[in-house]
């Protein structure tokens, strides 16, 4: 019997919480095709960009992405900044590497968790995102606000990290890391983990650089490329060298992610070690010139980039705006067709999507 | 015969009880190995007398036909335990009220019902010839079906009959739906088929759908306990052990696929018995 | 100031890209921009592991009719689609051709981030 | 398998991680932005808050002598409180309740009175960032 089924996956269904729909066609319980269908959450943010005073764009962008809105943040500010430009004091940079890479820890956790959750793993789930509290709780301290912090201004920072909440801080990481250890050697070991994960979804290295994936789905194809690389805030000063998986599969791509979570926590340390003494802000005058220029950032999910032109006036002449999922959506048509239907939940995961950050 | 008809109501009453409490105890004893406080230990009552207040939708006429042939079938084979009929008979029973169920998923249109049937029937499958193999050897052992007379031994079933029993505890995972077997419909599967079987149930049906778990649940902890009927309680005690260990394997596991449950209750729980089977028969000499 | 423009004829764009392709380089995006009576589109591709950069950049009229990338790679498929959508760029080819809906709806506004077209959002939360 | 079972056991013989939470409350940290508040006795109904707010979620009324504030679009964002010359907003570290139907708040304020002198210089003053 081969009875052809198609198979709506999304959106507004508890068959993925992402409002992207992806028509899949069975074939039995194999997927022969997938069209990808997105457009449900647009919200003409780009456009919205255009119209708003430039200092309002910052509070806009954060609300592209609820997880890796930090990251949002700092490249719209900091492609602005590129415009004049601003040199910033060197406690900006280490403070914006240091939540960045706050938000790139607890990003992990979550995405962790949602893994074991798709391979129905529900403790391990439940105990990523318990880890993941603690690395809220710590944004929450420092930044005023655990998901949208809105801290980034054009020149600087609005909060400090005092003595005491660098203490708090370390002590904290340091319990996340040992937290995270426990359940990162689940993820390595345990049987039913890597036979639901090992071999699904995979991604040559050729195929991840024609498709123009992005983070770790390009990572864990075996390329090494980072925007990290490109030295921004304090990572020409930090300890730092991608992760990268040769295997390009799905748990190529969720060891990329579990051993950047240490990373993550490494680099964290080691920028509140060195964090220099100074300024957390520089004054900006006048309205953003007419220049362009652009911004890329590495969030969680991958490379974001941002695009900004100045005209003089108050309000930008265009801002655009790339997030990593819309790079990584592409992979996905390749991926899919010849698994199983137990395996979409898991390989569409595995390239993190992030659905109303992908149409703004 | 009178008595008889008391136990037959005891056992509809009673049962669902012991049911919904150990299915209150699973929620709570889950919640806290992952670390939370769960719901109170009556709230799958809280939730059966929510469902029964909602709204009765019909997908389909035919599914109601089936889900009340499941709900007769389990009661019955139920029934086949507490008053010690034929434990070949029940075991066909089961099949039957299995087969019901699957057979109400396929009389929808969704195609999350659909997988989800076509699951079952892979489970049916895989559980069936394992309890087969159980009516066989308690046979074997006892040289007749009656599960009266496996009241009247001394010598417990868990003795001679202890890789049946290793096998069956995986039949409790398919059937208690527990990862790594959480497969056809599960509370966690959503990513894949919804609710699979179930997905198309609501209201007052699914309410039905939980009762008939219950039932299910406590005929099969009473087949475990049938191991060891002299004292009863030492049975109803590793039954109870055995419900915990699932719960354990539960929350160590991750989902896996329906084709390496066939394989695994295949290849280990007809491994197990009919070597056990072999084994009796060799040792005894019954034909 | 971005670094490596290169301004090519939109007629160069498929050899220019494929060259770069070839070299190892990753297609990022493109970012296209009203100018008025024109459209300038800008392709960027990234080189050596993320830290170089080089973008293409034509301008074409907006009536005029361009190639589509996604000829050489399915990457850039989306971003043709949303230019289209978004701007009116007329590309031609496109290997997956979502018609106009990939981002916006049948009762959508039509090209809604051209700067003759745009009307003034409302904002506010309410 | 057996490699979650540490993890399992020590949950369930250390109890609960998480929180009864309506019946318990964590504390808020130092500095966490809860909701705004108004001072009514230090704004002058300058603007620069109704300016700056980039959820629009302020709105004045120079002839009514009125400071319209709409809850409901609120970012929490803190940028008002920044800005405010006289130090008139301020943000406490407690949550708003939800709410079925949107709030509109309406202050007076009395600053105007308390400091004319004073009001003329604050309202001039380019605050410390362009933000």
């Amino acid at each position: 019997m081969a009875a052809r089924t198609t198979v709506p996956f999304g959106p507004q269904h508890p068959v993925l919480p992402e409002p992207i729909q992806l028509k899949i066609t069975y074939e039995d319980e194999k997927v022969v095709e997938v069209v990808p269908a997105i457009g449900y959450g647009h919200r003409g943010i780009e456009k919205a960009c255009e119209l708003n005073e430039y200092t309002k764009n910052i509070y806009l962008c954060e609300r592209i992405c609820g997880i890796c809105s930090y990251i949002h943040s700092v490249s719209v500010v900091e492609v602005t900044e590129k415009l004049w430009p601003v040199e910033l004091p060197p406690r900006v940079k280490y403070l914006r590497t240091i939540w960045a890479e706050m938000s790139r820890t607890h990003s992990h956790l979550l995405w962790l968790g949602l893994l074991a959750d798709a391979f129905g793993f529900e403790s391990m789930f439940l105990q990523f995102w318990r880890i993941r509290e603690r690395v809220l709780d710590l944004l929450e301290m420092t930044t005023g606000q655990r998901v949208i912090q809105s801290v980034n201004v054009v020149g600087g920072v609005r909060r400090d990290i005092s003595p005491e909440q660098k203490k708090t801080c370390i002590e904290t990481l340091n319990t996340v890391r040992k937290e995270s250890e426990a359940l990162i050697k689940v993820l390595t070991k345990d049987y039913t983990v890597k036979s639901r994960t090992i071999g699904k979804g995979v991604l040559t290295k050729e195929q991840a650089l024609q498709l123009g994936c992005a983070g770790p789905t390009l990572r864990g194809s075996g390329v090494r490329e980072d925007a990290r690389l490109t030295k921004y805030d304090a990572y020409g000063e930090l300890n730092y060298e991608p992760v990268v998986e040769e295997a390009g599969d799905s748990y190529a791509r969720a060891l990329v992610r579990a051993r950047e979570l240490f990373q993550a926590i490494d680099l964290q340390l080691e920028a509140l070690a060195k964090l220099p003494e100074g300024e957390i802000a520089v004054r900006v005058r006048g309205n953003p010139p007419a220049n362009e220029d652009v911004m890329r950032t590495e969030a969680p999910r991958g490379e974001l980039f941002y695009y900004a032109k100045g005209n003089g006036t108050r309000n930008l002449e265009r801002l655009k705006v790339r997030t990593p999922t819309f790079a990584n959506i592409p992979s996905l048509l390749v991926m899919l067709p010849g698994c199983e239907l137990a395996d979409v939940p898991v390989i569409v995961l595995s390239i993190d999507p992030c659905i109303s950050c992908t149409e703004r | 015969m009178i008595d008889q008809l008391i136990t037959v109501i005891v056992a509809l009453i009673v049962a669902p009880l012991i049911g919904g409490l150990l299915f209150g105890f699973d929620r709570k004893i889950t919640a806290r190995l992952q670390g939370r406080y769960g719901p109170p230990i009556i709230q799958p009552f809280y939730d059966f007398f929510k469902l029964l207040g909602k709204q009765h939708i019909a997908v389909s006429k035919l599914q109601f036909i089936w889900i009340y042939g499941y709900l007769t079938f389990m009661v019955v084979s139920l029934l086949f335990l507490v008053l010690k009929l034929d434990i070949l008979l029940l075991v066909f029973l089961l099949g039957f009220a299995g087969v019901c169920f699957v057979l109400g998923a396929f009389s929808t249109k969704s195609p999350y019902a659909h997988f989800g049937a076509n699951r079952e029937l892979l489970q049916i499958l895989a559980y069936e010839p394992v309890l087969l193999f159980l009516a066989l050897g308690v046979y074997a052992q006892n040289g007749s079906f009656l599960i009266s007379e496996i009241f009247k031994q001394d010598k417990p079933l868990l003795f001679t009959l202890w890789p049946l029993f290793i096998a069956v505890l995986f039949i409790l995972t398919i059937k208690m739906r527990k990862s790594p077997f959480d497969i056809s419909t599960s509370h966690h599967a959503h990513q894949e088929i919804v609710r699979g079987t179930v997905t198309e149930y609501s209201g007052p049906y699914y309410a039905l759908i939980q009762l008939v778990e219950w039932y299910e649940l406590v005929l099969l902890l009473g087949i475990i306990a049938l191991f060891w009927t002299n004292p009863l309680w030492v049975g109803i005690l590793i039954a109870l052990g055995a419900f915990i260990l699932e719960l354990l394997i539960d929350n160590i596991a991750a989902r896996l696929t329906a084709r390496w449950m066939v394989r695994l209750s295949w290849s280990v729980g007809l491994v197990l018995g009919i070597i056990n089977i072999a084994y009796l028969y060799l040792t005894k000499g019954v034909a | 100031m971005m670094e490596n423009l290169k301004a090519i004829t939109k007629d160069e764009l498929l050899n220019e890209g494929e060259k770069l392709l070839t070299g190892g380089a990753k297609f990022i995006t493109a970012v296209c921009r009203d100018l008025g009576e024109q459209l300038e589109v800008t392709y960027f591709f990234s080189l050596k592991g993320g830290t170089e950069m080089y973008p293409l950049r034509y301008t074409v009229n907006k009536e005029e009719e361009v190639p589509s990338f996604s000829q050489i790679t399915l990457a850039t498929v989306l971003i043709e689609n949303e230019m289209k959508e978004m701007f009116g760029l007329k590309v031609k080819d496109l290997a997956l051709d979502f018609g106009g809906h990939l981002l916006l709806a049948q009762d959508s506004p039509v090209t809604p981030l051209l700067k003759t077209t745009g009307k003034t959002a409302s904002k506010g939360g309410d | 398998m057996p490699w979650m079972l540490p993890t399992i056991l020590k949950n369930f013989f250390g109890g609960p991680a998480t929180r009864l939470y309506p019946a318990e409350v964590r504390e808020p940290f130092e500095h966490a932005r809860g909701q705004v508040s108004f001072n009514e006795d230090k704004c002058t109904l300058c603007g620069t808050c109704v300016r700056r707010c980039p959820a629009e979620a302020l709105s004045q009324d120079k002839e009514k002598n009125e400071l319209v504030f709409y809850p409901a679009r609120c970012i929490i964002c803190e940028v008002c409180a920044d800005i405010c010359p006289r130090k008139a907003i301020d943000l406490i570290y407690k949550w708003r309740l939800p709410f079925y139907t949107k709030p509109v708040e309406v202050y007076k304020p009395r600053g105007k009175e308390s400091g004319k002198a004073e009001k003329e210089a604050a309202a001039t003053r380019e605050p410390a960032l362009n933000n």
